[in-house]
């Protein structure tokens, strides 16, 4: 058991370590084939009227100079055992896991992925619970109403989910219900800590929205999942033993039948915790995906880093977890050390 | 050059898609069109004048400040606003429009005095100047802090470097140096109230430079080099509230060491200063318009959706709206490299400007440019048209004579370069594309990421070269209002760079050049405008700009707003003076 | 016991299911009844309508599409008009059922105890828990699963597939039902644990008063355990009546044919054989194509000495096994130490129930495994570490016939391909040669040349079997080894599939190793039998002589253990299998 | 997604079905059709799969067909309409002919984007250029990228999925591992930094043919794993069949093998994942047009559209809608094609 946990780490490390390296070969190898010199890149983060020796400093002082896999190392070993940045003359302790100063604004990059996190968790706790218990329940009930009218309802919405890009609903979504209409207001986040009522009200839209997407799909997944399972010998035993047919759906099916989403939800959360970037993007929401975008497109490196890094640990973890309650949830699984 | 939002605010614009049409700025001359003229009281005089002091003062903007360390920021808007906690050497009179250009002091005792060959310039300090800590104001650290603004190794990379280009001075790092003052000799200090600048060159503009916010006063122990801006050592009316969170917010509140009879300048109404950081543009212009805020920031207007509220209910807004100049020329540069100047010419007369003109909005978009300099700038001549045509469709007969000069009669294949998330530019350069076509010239567009656009693509001589880079769409706003504070950098031929080039065109002409340097050696302003004239001519000439438009801004003017006026120094509301009326 | 009014009755029940192809009728005009603690046999090819009929008996068609007429009566409550409650206080309760696959029958999510309380409590409300669990470990206990107060909070997967069916049975218990209703309860299992299974049935019908019916394809399963029969065929009931009668005496031509097919242990090779040629003469007398009996090769098999065909020497094979506490694997030894000599013309039965390694022993010796351990030598050339290449020609001499001719066809393959693929493997580059071979050997294993481009899926299992045959002969191997060719299929046809091996063998002079669980089978087509038992040959010999007195304890467990179409010979089995285990109940 | 599980039909077929395929052990008359026709046959039934098959179709035809439909309406998708625009708002005017001012400063717009007989779909806020045939060009785009990515999604998935099946082994579990990782990519960072980072003329390539390349090659290059799980799974369970051991009795090599006996049985699930993936591939290209990193102007592609339809979606709604329906219907198309084509081909639904 730990054994295996220990493995999966050592995984977990090394598919984090595998993103950290193609993050800097896209950052730091191809700009060098595309034929940007280290100058050019310094050229980002000096402001406007770069003087050549202001360039060489900023080359220098961000080491764009060194080799990738030199740069690589420093951004690992700070990773792991914290590092010393210089500004002006004062020297300042950052302690591991140390993922460095912002090249544009200089702000320390860890503070800033935790003083977004809030944002971008609330909104995929919030769109993770509604999707689940939404799209599980439509599937069960369409699964057991297999042919009803509901079902074909339920169906077709889940494909129309499915089809809608959020960019798109999220824009419906605010030019009706919030500008045309009026129904909310101009979504303004706000710590649920500061004032759960325009926490709420503010995430509301962005949930739906993400929700909507994932919902459908867990309802054709659920949905699915029910049919096979309810033509499983053991389900007929169950009808054999004369339980009543709730019992049959909600004892006997439902279990196996929610075992395979829980693979799926794994993985999903894992990602929209990482940052949901259409989502954040749509409503303005300062969370980690619209952080990753600005820093992508200031090539802020260290924050590029730090959010990879981020959505890279989201997913090892909630996988991890998963795999762990997977016994739990169907005790044919063991976890072979 | 300042840039203010043109060059920077296009970090919020990717940061935040409904600020995707930003920088749009648009318009109203002061009068400017007559059915705008309504609505334009506060880019003529002060709207709701008032001595009342307290109440909170909220800032939003959708993008960042580059930095809140006064040595090192660049925007407009940033220049503005850190006068609330950083005091400068020289300042612009606070009066509404074109009254404002002219100098006033602020920490200075009085005006500087230049040698006879304007290489040499002298200034005062008033004495008794506190910092929030009750520390004295001197000159030394006046001294430092231009020091550390300009010779810095990269380590304040944003603001300007007009000290380090005109001071007779050995390039060196304070912060590597062991001892900087020392090692400074391009600024004396005789004594704690007196700064004497030493030029490599005459400089008649110098004044200019020390209203920049690098003439704020920074103790050398207070320096923390790029940290420096999370919390500035005030020396103005108003201090830090904890510190500055980028991306965040910046809140301020009285500095109890601020002397009101030594400054000038500022009324300093409000108690309390807030700035909400990377708000969607959208939500700015609403909230401010349902009075729960009071100020965009970045004053550059209002977001298009808004704008195009506002233009079709004039009735319900019009007494709130300003419609000024924002003291920007929109242009396309016909880079020199990789065009003949006949060919640069014919894409002048081909093009289309009343078509580019609508693309930027029409009349409260901006006017349409023929020239280069202005309309606020001496020495600019709106009316001179060297490319004229028929309602402005462009000329295609003489475009045709042109190719045949530059021997592409068949017309010729370029790209055009665009900088990402600019509407307006992109407008510009489709609309550009569909009248050259007219002379067979075609125009491939490329887009490319706004915050590397002049140090890697655009302004990059190599890249300019091996693409093939004949156009590229841009903006430009004076770092002052003058001739050499808004075209020196882009069109003399010494301020062409390798990368990070703003002379994008790369026009490099013999005469242009000379005339600037006459210029830095004129005393009388008149004389000097004079000269700025015939470099504007010269530089249509060569075809090395299509102007497109000077644009307006639209600005939402809050009921609750006190002592609000346009400041042409600024191209937005002169921050100090706002005060609040929550009455 | 004296038949008193009946506890289930069914007056002409007609099940019809539509499909996308049309209604098919299931079950057409069934009628029977069972008295208390009476017994009755359902017996049926697949396509019977058997299945169909005891779902229904439990109202289980409900929710399906199947559309029923006729009467139903279970314990006086009648199923076809009975509401959804009506029916669940019914299912478990009066009837209870065993189902086919043990393996797939019980919840894999929940411990045994979890359901079978559950089974009892749907009931029995009242009871409360710790009542019911005792209940149930009595259940368990009853249907001989060995400590059953602790294996009761073990899950499903925790059991052998004959556990499991016990489980499953206490499950049926739980409720005392009037009826038990078994369709197909064996069919999954070997022959010693369904033997082991039948016998808990037989007694648990007699002590518990219980009616059984026990739905089969299988007579031999039926004839000792029940006293009524109905034969079934295509949804009809073509034989009715007490079981001796219908054995010794049936009426209905397809019944006879039936019973005719169903190999007997106690008939011999040289009988089988001998019966065969006859038939076969008789056949081509009228068909007027007589082959000269002494044409036939391998009349006799080669005289033993002489140069065996095949020399298998010792030869094992070791898998790793992951698992055990940190998932350190061991190995697993599923064949260990099997020798023997094989030679021309002969035939060579291997005998043993599953996991006794035949299998993996037949594919040593076609060296699609590479023995971990001694020699495999064909026709005097060592094979046994041969590279693939080099194997290649000799692929050519020996061949094989895989036991699930649904899986052994590539569904995505016409026929034609699938048995020419060999001649092209082979080298053989004449696409119209190929086809016209291809077309010879299909009509010569009962099949029509039309059918070469067409799919599998178009073809039932006995024509898929011959198929399969011929692709195994279109190289004119020297050996064929069969692995289980018949098991999949349904008496007749299994019957009709024996007959043709044996006309081949005789035809092409072929020698065979017969791989099987059925012992029957085993013997009528073996001149030698192997049994094997945990990887390791416990007996090796001539058929006869095996059958007549077996040597090995395990083979004579599995002789008691073969079903047996005589009534009074099975009871009397049985008996000796009930006397057995007290002996080895007692010496344990 | 879980595998289209190929019934592995067992040897005791449950009754119903082998009653309905034939009359059991039906000599000589088996039925001859192959599945793909039994599958064909069972979609023709299906009505809402034919529609959108034929909708994907019509599409397809639009794409391709863009340029001649534009000329047929004389609108080219790049050609400005000022004239028809009211510069202020950037809004087609209400009344083209009449642009005097009303209420102070400028004419009457019309906020539902000047929709007219010309114009079907009506005009591009401030250049009015006519949306129908934006739309039109743009299914180009979407298309194109959607199917390159998908053919390469297929190429790399299925190569990769069958070896890993098929060898087993280490090279399967190195296989498995990179799909994880490459699952784990936050694949749209990385599709916007690659966007903007690589270089012109990169292979041999230049502007919207560069960056369609990029596009394909990112989305195609990042989805493989879908593809190859669904081909993995399968071959494990191909290679555990008899009939895989058949063939190697006769003698035949791993290529024979992989080729002709393998592959065959994986064309249908394939087939169907890829009508599964072109939908997903659509979105994800829009998605990346919408983030500004997809092709060059003035090429019409629906997500820039959509992008560009934010900065007026307030006060011009239509111009979110038009671009958003058209992703939306051939996103839905597909889907729905992709359902029935599984349906079809599944032998377990037999209604």
């Amino acid at each position: 058991m730990l054994n295996y946990i220990l493995r999966r780490l050592g995984a977990g490390l090394l598919l984090l370590a595998v993103v950290t390296a193609v993050t800097f070969w896209i950052f730091y190898v191809l700009p060098k084939w595309a034929g940007v010199t280290p100058r050019g890149m310094a050229a980002m983060y000096v402001g406007k009227a770069p003087t050549p020796e202001a360039l060489d400093a900023t080359v220098e002082r961000l080491g764009l100079d060194q080799p990738v896999i030199v740069q690589f190392f420093d951004f690992i070993r700070s990773l792991v055992f914290g590092d010393q940045f210089q500004f002006g003359r004062e020297t300042v302790e950052c302690a591991a896991p140390c993922l460095g100063y912002s090249f544009t604004t200089n702000s320390p990059v860890l503070e800033q992925l935790l003083a977004r996190l809030p944002i971008t968790v609330s909104l995929a706790l919030g769109a993770a619970v509604i999707w689940l218990i939404g799209g599980v329940a439509v599937g069960v009930l369409s699964a057991v109403k297999r042919g009803s009218v509901f079902d074909r309802l339920a169906m077709g919405t889940a494909l129309v989910g499915v089809s809608l890009p959020i960019y798109f609903t999220g824009l419906l979504a605010l030019a009706f219900i919030v500008h045309e209409w009026k129904v909310l207001p101009v979504p303004r986040y706000a710590p649920l800590t500061e004032n759960p009522g325009a926490w709420f009200t503010a995430m509301l839209l962005p949930w739906i929205t993400l929700a909507f997407l994932h919902a459908a799909q867990y309802a054709r997944q659920t949905r699915a999942g029910m049919l096979e399972v309810l033509s499983e010998d053991y389900i007929r035993t169950a009808r054999a033993k004369g339980l009543s047919e709730r019992k049959v759906i909600f004892k006997h099916a439902l279990r196996p039948a929610l075992t395979p989403i829980l693979t799926i939800f794994g993985l999903d959360l894992g990602l929209v915790l990482g940052g949901a970037i259409l989502t954040e993007k749509v409503f303005s929401l300062k969370g980690v995906g619209a952080y990753a975008i600005d820093a992508i497109i200031g090539k802020d490196l260290p924050v590029v880093l730090g959010v990879t890094l981020l959505g890279a640990v989201f997913i090892v973890v909630c996988n991890l977890v998963v795999d762990l309650l997977y016994p739990l949830v169907d005790p044919r699984v063991r976890i072979a050390g | 050059m300042r840039k203010r939002t043109l060059g920077f605010v296009a970090l919020g614009a990717a940061a935040s898609i409904f600020l995707a049409a930003c920088g749009s700025g648009d318009s109203g001359e002061n009068g400017g069109s007559d059915a705008a003229a309504a609505f334009d009281a506060g880019s003529t005089g002060v709207v709701n004048p008032s001595e009342e002091t307290g109440g909170t003062l909220r800032y939003a903007i959708s993008s960042d400040f580059d930095s809140t360390d006064p040595g090192d920021t660049y925007y407009g808007f940033s220049w503005n606003f850190t006068r609330y906690y950083a005091r400068t050497l020289l300042a612009f009179t606070p009066a509404p429009a074109e009254a404002s250009t002219e100098l006033t002091t602020d920490l200075a005792a009085g005006m500087p005095e230049p040698n006879d060959d304007f290489t040499q310039w002298t200034v005062k300090i008033q004495e008794g100047l506190k910092y929030e800590d009750g520390t004295e104001i001197t000159a030394q650290d006046i001294k430092y802090a231009i020091a550390r603004s300009n010779y810095n190794g990269g380590e304040l990379p944003n603001g300007p470097r007009y000290f380090e280009s005109s001071l007779d001075q050995e390039p060196f790092n304070v912060y590597e140096s062991s001892d900087p003052m020392e090692e400074f000799t391009a600024i004396e200090t005789p004594d704690d109230y007196t700064l004497v600048f030493n030029l490599k060159e005459s400089f008649s503009e110098f004044p200019y430079v020390l209203t920049q916010p690098q003439t704020a006063p920074v103790p050398e122990e207070a320096d923390r080099g790029a940290l420096y801006k999370e919390n500035v050592l005030s020396s103005g009316p108003y201090k830090f509230e904890g510190q500055y969170e980028p991306g965040v917010k910046l809140d301020l509140v009285r500095n109890e060491n601020w002397d009101g009879a030594t400054d000038p300048i500022r009324p300093a109404l409000p108690d309390e200063v807030t700035v909400e950081i990377g708000v969607a543009q959208e939500e700015i212009d609403q909230r401010i318009v349902n009075g729960e805020l009071d100020v965009d920031l970045s004053g550059v207007g209002v977001g298009p959706t808004m704008k195009s509220q506002f233009l079709q209910d004039l009735e319900s807004y019009e007494t709130n709206l300003d419609n000024p100049l924002s003291g920007a020329l929109r242009y396309v540069n016909i880079h020199t490299p990789n065009l003949e100047t006949a060919c640069r010419q014919a894409i002048a007369f081909a093009a289309d400007r009343d078509s580019l003109h609508r693309a930027w909005g029409g009349d409260t978009g901006g006017d349409l440019a023929t020239n280069l300099l202005p309309p606020t700038i001496p020495g600019s001549d709106p009316e001179s048209d060297l490319y004229p045509s028929e309602d402005n469709k462009g000329d295609l007969e003489a475009a045709q004579d042109k190719l045949d000069e530059c021997g592409e009669s068949d017309g010729f294949k370029t790209v055009i370069a665009v900088r990402d998330g600019r509407p307006n530019d992109l407008a510009t350069a489709e609309s550009l594309q569909e009248s050259l076509k007219r002379v067979n010239i075609e125009l491939e567009i490329k887009t490319f990421p706004a915050e590397d656009f002049f140090a890697q693509y655009a302004g990059s001589q190599d890249y300019v070269r091996e693409n093939n880079i004949g156009l590229s769409v841009s903006g430009w706003i004076p770092d002052w209002a003058s001739g050499y504070g808004f075209g020196y950098k882009i069109t003399s031929g010494d301020a062409i760079q390798a990368t990070g080039n703003y002379n994008t065109s790369e026009l490099d002409d013999q005469e242009v050049n000379a005339l600037w340097d006459e210029a830095l050696t004129t005393e009388d302003p008149d004389e000097r405008a004079e000269i700025y004239a015939q470099i504007d001519t010269l530089v249509i000439e060569q075809a090395a700009i299509l102007p497109v438009v000077f644009d307006r801004a639209m600005f939402y003017r809050s009921d609750e707003l006190t002592n609000v006026y346009y400041t042409s120094s600024y191209a937005m509301y002169d921050y100090m003076a706002l005060g609040v009326n929550r009455g | 016991m004296a038949p008193t009014e009946p506890v289930v009755r069914v007056d002409d029940l007609r099940v019809t299911f539509p499909t996308m192809d049309g209604d098919v009728q299931a079950v057409n005009g069934l009628s029977f009844e069972v008295p208390a603690g009476g017994a009755l046999g359902i017996v049926g090819e697949s396509g019977s309508g058997k299945s169909v009929t005891s779902l229904a008996l439990m109202g289980l068609h409900r929710g399906s599409r199947a559309r029923i007429t006729g009467a139903i009566e279970v314990a006086g409550q009648d199923v076809v008009s009975a509401t959804d409650r009506q029916l669940r206080a019914m299912r478990g309760n009066d009837i209870a059922m065993v189902f086919q696959d043990p393996m797939q029958s019980l919840h894999p999510q929940y411990t045994i105890g979890n359901q079978l309380v559950e089974a009892h409590r749907v009931h029995h409300p009242k009871t409360s828990k710790a009542q019911a669990r005792n209940h149930a470990v009595g259940a368990l206990d009853r249907v001989g699963i060995p400590d059953p107060a602790n294996r009761i909070n073990s899950y499903p997967h925790e059991f052998s597939g004959g556990m499991r069916q016990r489980v499953v049975i206490a499950m049926g218990l739980m409720c005392d039902p009037k009826v038990l209703l078994a369709d197909e309860p064996t069919t999954a299992l070997d022959v010693t644990v369904q033997a082991r299974i039948l016998d808990l049935l037989d007694e648990l019908r007699r002590d518990l008063g219980m009616a059984l019916i026990l739905v089969s394809h299988d007579l031999a399963v039926v004839a000792g355990s029940v006293d009524e029969v109905v034969v079934m065929r295509h949804g009809v009931a073509v034989e009715r009546g007490d079981v001796r009668t219908v054995l010794s005496a049936p009426e209905h031509p397809y019944t006879q044919a039936l019973l005719a097919a169903v190999p007997r242990v106690e008939v011999s090779r040289a009988q089988r054989r001998a019966q065969d040629r006859s038939d076969r003469l008789d056949k081509e007398k009228r068909e007027g194509t007589v082959t000269d009996p002494a044409k036939f090769e391998a009349f006799t098999p080669a005289p033993a000495g002489g140069e065996p065909l095949l020399k298998v020497e010792d030869v094992a094979q070791s898998f790793k096994v992951r698992g055990g506490v940190l998932g350190r694997s061991t190995d697993f030894w599923a064949v260990n130490g099997v020798s023997f000599d094989l030679y021309k013309g002969e035939t060579l039965g291997i005998v043993g129930e599953s996991g006794s390694g035949k299998s993996t022993l037949s594919r040593m010796i076609m060296r699609l495994l590479e023995p971990t351990r001694g020699r495999v030598v064909f026709e005097g050339q060592d094979i046994t570490h041969m590279s693939e290449r080099a194997l290649r020609p000799l692929r050519r001499d020996v061949q094989m016939v895989f036991q699930n001719p649904y899986s052994s066809l590539n569904p995505r393959v016409t026929v034609g391909d699938a048995v020419g693929t060999a001649l092209r493997v082979q080298g053989e580059r004449d696409t119209k040669k190929i086809k016209l071979q291809v077309q010879e050997l299909l009509e010569r294993v009962g099949l029509q040349p039309n059918h070469y481009n067409r799919f599998p899926h178009a073809f039932s299992g006995g024509q898929r079997q011959r198929i399969a045959i011929a692709r195994a002969l279109i190289l004119k191997p020297k050996l064929i080894i069969c692995d289980e060719p018949v098991s999949a299929l349904d008496v007749s046809t299994q019957d009709q599939v024996l007959r043709l091996l044996s006309e081949l063998q005789d035809d092409f002079g072929l020698t065979y190793i017969f791989v099987a669980h059925d012992l029957a089978v085993v013997r009528q087509v073996s001149d030698r039998v192997a049994v094997m038992r945990k990887g390791e040959v416990v007996e090796l010999g001539d058929s006869d002589a095996i059958y007549e007195n077996p040597q090995s304890d395990y083979t004579r467990q599995l002789l008691t253990a073969a079903p047996l179409l005589d009534p009074d010979e099975a009871r009397s089995q049985r008996a000796e299998r009930e006397a057995l285990r007290a002996e080895a109940a007692r010496t344990a | 997604m879980s595998a289209p599980s190929h019934a592995p039909e067992s040897a005791e077929q449950p009754e119903a079905a082998a009653a309905a395929a034939k009359v059991p052990g039906g000599r000589g008359d088996a039925d001859s059709r192959s599945l793909r026709q039994i599958a064909w046959q069972r979609l023709r039934k299906d009505k809402v799969a034919m529609v959108s098959g034929v909708i994907v179709v019509l599409l397809i035809l639009a794409a391709i067909f863009a340029p001649l439909l534009a000329k047929w309406l004389g609108q080219p998708p790049t050609q400005f309409n000022q004239d028809l625009i009211e510069p202020n708002t950037g809004l087609p005017y209400a009344d083209p002919n009449n642009t005097e001012p009303v209420g102070g400063l400028i004419p009457e717009v019309d906020n539902w984007g000047g929709i007219s007989g010309d114009h079907l779909l009506g005009l591009e806020p401030k250049t009015g250029r006519d949306l129908f045939s934006r739309i039109v060009y743009g299914a180009q785009i979407s298309l194109l990228v959607a199917f390159l990515s998908t053919l390469l999604c297929v190429a790399l998935g299925t190569l990769l999925g069958i070896i890993a099946g098929y060898k087993g082994g280490w090279v399967d579990t190195v296989i498995s591992r990179a799909m994880d990782i490459f699952l784990a990519f936050p694949l749209m960072l990385f599709a916007i930094a690659l966007v903007g980072v690589i270089p012109n003329g990169f292979i041999g390539l230049e502007g919207n043919g560069l960056r369609i390349a990029v596009i394909v090659f990112i989305i195609g290059f990042f989805n493989w794993p879908y593809i190859a799980r669904i081909v993995r799974g399968q071959t494990l369970s191909l290679r555990e069949r008899e009939f895989v051991e058949a063939a190697r009795s006769l003698g035949a090599s791993n290529r024979h093998i992989l080729f002709k006996e393998i592959l065959p049985n994986l064309i249908t699930p394939i087939l169907v994942y890829s009508t599964l993936l072109i939908p997903t591939n659509i979105l994800f290209e829009a998605a990346l047009s919408f983030l500004g990193v997809g092709i060059n102007p003035p090429t019409p592609s629906w997500g820039k559209m959509l992008s560009e339809a934010v900065a007026h979606y307030s006060t011009a709604p239509y111009f979110i809608i038009f671009p958003g329906l058209a992703i939306f219907v051939t996103v839905l198309a597909f889907n729905l094609f992709g359902d029935g084509l599984r349906d079809a081909f599944d032998p377990k639904t037999s209604d």
